[in-house]
């Protein structure tokens, strides 16, 4: 098994969704509202007349924990939906778990995925 | 006998308002009118209540869209007061209130200049000024959440120095609508037509001339709701809107003599609680849910609909015209939106639609026991009460006036404005909330928000 | 020669509000006294600020209880005024303050027809039912986030058109207790009991019948806090509450000719102030912490038990009034949740238990300077100005009455609408907040909210 | 002949109010003054929308602060209003409108004893209160996020029974101040001075005292912006401010007999909305955006600014005043940043520079149309109207009293509390926020707060 | 080093954390308020008469790191406490930590937890 | 690729941008504000009157990928910044990240960091 987690534009996760439900192979998700630091330069706010920069910018997290011959399929897209081309599209990184359970039921292994 | 005494005082009562102009220090005013206090306080206490409206839909609006365009509707409902105060100090009270030119405007009291400068016409000038500022600050609902703030400012000179004065001219100022040969002319006690249908309207034009938000449709172009961020302010809103609404209605007798503001005042609250009680009741007849929303709207809309004839029907009327409105509240918010019209708060049903039904329940249930401004001249006499269709008629011209005037020349602002730099903000401000590209200040820094979009 | 001339005024004044039944217009009434116009003036106004507490009460019982439930409180404490309104106009005010039967009800006015059209009756009846619907809101604080809206939405009914009117006849209207034979009566100027005994204890009958809320009472049976969402909304609600008790309680004159109205401003504020103060020193000395949830309430407790003396007592009597009443509401508060009834806002000790304080006071600091709304007639005196115990044995008398009404009827009423349909919302309905489950909206969606139990 | 009889009236009204000590009752006032009704209506009720500003602060205040501070604000807002009226009541109103000695102080009425238990001295004392306390609650928005709620406790104490009370008798109690012989001697008609500038400058003694918030300067000295965590409740609380300032300024005739209110009520809104618009103007040409936050600053600024000529001014010469002080706000705004001064919502700019500028503007605009509290006696007239200089000579020297005055008690008060006890709160508390060291309680528990710094 | 990433309801968090300090051997968590996606039906919500489906429920992020050996004992107890039997009880899924460092005292490896 | 996984308290997150910054090697960073329970004692709270115990303490979770050779550089750093001696400063996680991906380039491995 392995989690997907990217990070992506907060607008982007309504789209996202979608994507994944069509897809079918995508069996459960955890997103998370971060705040993210990167390339992308941060925005310039304003408060009673004076400017502030704020250097974290809103962005969300999706995790998801797929058997390992779904990766590609999933990660192709995501990057797709995702992308506008203009920095700030986020990333997605791979990492390997090594057991699921299935609270409700608990089954182990890849079908608890 | 007692007839008599009170025509004097009707009379006295009259001319103190009216008359000595250049009376900047009261006291001439005073001295021939040792009432007029009485009329001065009642009046500019109720004017205070009007003006606090202006907080009551800060609020609810605010409550009613998302949290990323918080900082802009505050904007907008503070901007909108700012400019409609200046803008009618110089011209829009002269077309307003001025001497009648041909029933079409007034011609006199620019800048509150000359003759003006008297504490009778101040006092006017001050009541017409916050009923100005209600009918501008409407429209802001209709178009939350995509117009630029500069559009609205340039918006806001406009209502405030034309549309408004000059409709109010008709209806108010003398004009023609008031003299219409139906009934006693065109009625608006305290202006369901002059404030809300204009404002209502003017909104109206102002969504369809920028369109709906992005994803209030779907693909399948199905309406999807767009909840709004915090149902307590949209709750305070509402309950500070009644409040002042007490000042609306029975102020607009615009002296403390007429006792009938005890009973424009129990109308007031019967229509608001019934439109609330049918809104509220018609939709969980629907879902099977309690929707708190639809009732602060049926709740304005019953205050909307019974601002016309609120001081020319009795308790029972009241709650009928109320009713109604909750009615045409919840069948206005499923039209407007069946036909592909985006009103974020509801503003079309609420004072649109219901203003208009305020302007023709007048020549329905009026029960001719109270007049223009007075027991004395000529009553009000609707449909039901045996006082046929002539005032029913009167109504229904002046409400197709309102409602072509107020379209119409919002349509033309609207569309001239977005001819030459374009109303709306770019797709990206939008999905990003107007908050921070219009005005570089997110309302809630210290919160967490989710669900963007 | 003074005493002439007033007693004059006070008649005609008199007059000039009762008679002349069927004056819908209100000329006649004008005619007829002159002077009616400043008491119209005043007593709406004041009512304006009463009908104002609606959303004071919203804001504080929001703020103190959870997000989860705030759409829910939302909706009851605007659903509670709008029955009330159309109630009180049905029944309520018949029952309340239509001509006596043996003391114990009012027989006409039913729908406010026939003879009640008429200024002076829709003036009473105005003021009349902005107290009905606070005695009605005061209980959504004390069964707050777990009873069903439904069953709020029929025990509005019942303490509209039943509990509060009937107990108010008693007291207001000429009924038995006004005419108690020691003192002057029983007497309670502007509601401690009447409306906040009466809210309390119904409050207190509904709390109990529900029981805690999950999670109030860990599983050793010790009392647990449960934080409210916001002390912003229940600050500004409490001076929301504060501003409107300036109407409650001077408007309670009703009319502007009792110029001791000053008096009763002064000491209303005087009373919330020294409220305030005892509250937050006292869970000071026992936490060391500046507990502002606690001073809201002693603020709150000090106005209610204020509202009964506040015209026949001096600044001072004030002072001490609402101290005591802050230190009762810490004490209450601990109390109760001791023994095990959970009050999420505390309205039990704030309403409840000053309310009666406010009626036994009377009998202690009537300082005979006032009489009933007037300074000819007799005059109240307590016991500490050497008026005996006649007027403390009354308000005794009173006091003890209104319990037993408020809180047997009470409990009946949730008892039978439990035993039909359940009163309480299902656990896990309650796990997760009544807002979705009850209403499908959440109060804040573009928040993050956290804790939510 | 007219003359006369307003005279005869001014005079009957003179009296009606200050005379009949001991009528606690209000008969003989009455009596003697069949006018006085309307008079104690007025006040009292512009008395209630002075006390709500209460609630306007605290939310404008709050708005503009961190959440993690929300709670410590609430409980400062409330307890100066609660100091406020237990100290004032105790030797505040003594000192200020007791019978003068010597020009300095007045020395009688203390506890509202004796004499003074009469409706025109406890009408005075609750008038009195509302703008005492109003003083008071400025100063906790120059200080917020950082003073001790212990020190803030004192420092009321302080302000409501020697600061304000001194200055205020020095110009309304019949002090040496109202009696310079320049002019009419120094004049403020509803308190720019006497409320605004002594609030703002306290404040300024307090913010340098204190020192910065952390943060609030970075490394390079430069000044950084700490944004406030609600616009919604900053615009709420500004609007709530803009209504209660209907109260503040019309309602200092001190009687509803001075028609002249009409005019105050034009003049205080155009102000407000010249302030406003010239604000957010000016900061758009600086940074291109629409700045929320200091159009609220700008409109507030207005306020202060046309309290002290409200009464003297007319229309336009409101709009300049009202403009002047939108382009004040913003210089002192950031004037006082650049200095090192952090005052969080900007007090010190809104209430201490603009209340000079009110006070100077008197003897500027001042058009001679009225005077005293009546159009009888000698009128006020500034340089622009043939004045002459007297006038303003007279409001130099009463300004720059004001400002030595309220900055040098105030600095003194601070620093003693500082010696003894240290007024600051710990480092970490201040970067934690002080809700939950000083007072336990979070104002937002159920809410994912973030950026705490 | 293991990482025990647990998704559960929101009502459960209470009796987790007093289940976990019972079992003494939970050193610390984090907890993150997350909106989850999965086989549960998203609610339906209603806004001024308007009815609308929310896919995303709120659900409650548990992070353990624990040595290895701890890791059954601490799974079985989240399991047991989380479970309701009804879809939307939520998962747990294991993957590895190489390192952990106390910041406090800069201590590492196992002891660090 | 590994990602470091730091929890720290919430007032130290600002310097620690200014910190990771200088040093450069930072490519990016998700910030999360969670809610800890570890050995620090909850706070005392209270409310009308009644107080009670808060066992989550908000807290700050810092996760950063980066390339293998730089983790020690940077959990140096953060550990430094983070440091205040007393309980409750936090810990820092390490483990492996299997791959990267921008989603704006589409590129993959170290260089997509
Ligand atoms: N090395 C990293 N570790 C953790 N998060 C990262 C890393 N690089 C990027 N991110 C996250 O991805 C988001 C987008 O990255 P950014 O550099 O702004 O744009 P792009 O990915 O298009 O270059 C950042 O806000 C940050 O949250
Ligand atoms: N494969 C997955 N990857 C990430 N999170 C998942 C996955 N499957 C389930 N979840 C999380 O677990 C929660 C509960 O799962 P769900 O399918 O709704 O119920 P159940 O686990 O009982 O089948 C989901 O809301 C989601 O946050
Ligand atoms: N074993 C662990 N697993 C997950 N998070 C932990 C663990 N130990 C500590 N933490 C996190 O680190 C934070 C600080 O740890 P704590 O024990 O309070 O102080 P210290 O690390 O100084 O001993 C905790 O609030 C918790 O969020």
């Amino acid at each position: 098994m392995k989690k997907i987690e990217a990070v992506i534009r907060v607008e982007k996760l309504e789209d996202m969704l979608g994507v994944l439900e069509e897809l079918g192979c995508c069996p459960g998700m955890m997103i998370t509202h971060i705040e993210g630091h990167g390339r992308q330069k941060g925005i310039v706010e304003q408060f009673r007349g004076r400017e502030y920069k704020v250097n974290f910018l809103p962005k969300v997290k999706i995790e998801i924990i797929v058997k390992d011959f779904e990766v590609d399929k999933i990660v192709k897209a995501i990057a797709k939906t995702a992308r506008t081309g203009e920095i700030g599209d986020g990333k997605i990184f791979i990492s390997s778990i090594e057991n699921a359970m299935r609270i409700r039921t608990g089954e182990q292994g890849d079908i608890a995925i | 006998m007692k007839k008599v005494t009170f025509l004097i005082l009707g009379f006295i009562l009259g001319l103190s308002i009216l008359s000595f102009a250049q009376d900047p220090g009261g006291a001439e005013t005073l001295a021939a009118n040792p009432q007029a206090p009485i009329d001065y306080v009642w009046v500019l206490i109720c004017g205070f209540l009007v003006f606090f409206m202006q907080a009551g839909f800060a609020m609810v609006e605010a409550g009613f869209c998302r949290a990323k365009n918080a900082t802009n509707l505050m904007a907008k409902n503070t901007i909108d007061f700012v400019v409609a105060s200046l803008v009618f100090m110089a011209v829009g009270f002269a077309l307003m209130m001025g001497n009648d030119y041909y029933g079409l405007i007034g011609t006199t009291g620019w800048f509150l200049h000359g003759d003006n400068y008297d504490v009778g016409r101040y006092l006017m000038f001050f009541w017409q000024l916050v009923f100005a500022g209600t009918a501008a600050t409407i429209v802001s609902g209709a178009v939350a959440e995509r117009l630029k703030f500069k559009a609205y400012f340039l918006y806001s000179l406009v209502v405030s120095a034309i549309i408004y004065p000059i409709y109010g001219h008709w209806v108010w100022g003398g004009g023609w609508l008031s003299k219409l040969p139906f009934g006693l002319g065109h009625v608006d006690f305290a202006g369901s037509g002059v404030v809300h249908t204009i404002g209502g309207f003017v909104g109206l034009a102002g969504a369809l001339v920028l369109g709906p938000r992005f994803s209030k449709f779907g693909k399948d172009g199905k309406p999807r709701a767009i909840p709004g961020h915090s149902i307590t302010l949209a709750a305070l809103g509402t309950f500070i809107l009644w409040f002042g609404w007490f000042g609306f209605n029975p102020g607009s007798t615009f002296s403390g003599h007429q006792l009938r503001i005890a009973v424009i005042a129990v109308n007031t609250n019967l229509a608001a609680a019934a439109g609330a009680a049918v809104a509220i009741l018609l939709v969980f007849l629907k879902t099977k849910k309690w929707d708190v929303g639809m009732m602060l709207n049926g709740c304005l809309a019953g205050l909307v609909a019974v601002t016309a004839p609120c001081a020319w029907i009795e308790a029972w009327a009241a709650v009928v015209i109320g009713g109604v409105a909750g009615l045409l509240v919840v069948l206005g918010v499923y039209f407007w939106e069946a036909r592909g019209v985006d009103d974020p708060v509801g503003a079309v049903s609420v004072h649109g639609l219901n203003g208009v039904w305020g302007l023709i329940s007048v020549g329905l249930f009026a029960d001719g026991t109270y007049g223009l401004g007075t027991t004395a001249g000529p009553l009000v006499k609707g449909l039901f009460y045996g006082g046929g269709y002539g005032q029913l008629i009167s109504q229904a011209i002046g409400a197709a006036v309102c409602v072509f005037w107020a379209f119409g020349l919002g349509f033309i602002a609207f569309k001239l404005m977005d001819r030459y730099f374009g109303i709306r903000v770019a797709p990206e401000e939008e999905l990003k909330g107007l908050d921070i590209p219009e005005h570089g200040t997110p309302a809630y820094p210290n919160f967490y928000t989710t669900n963007q979009n």
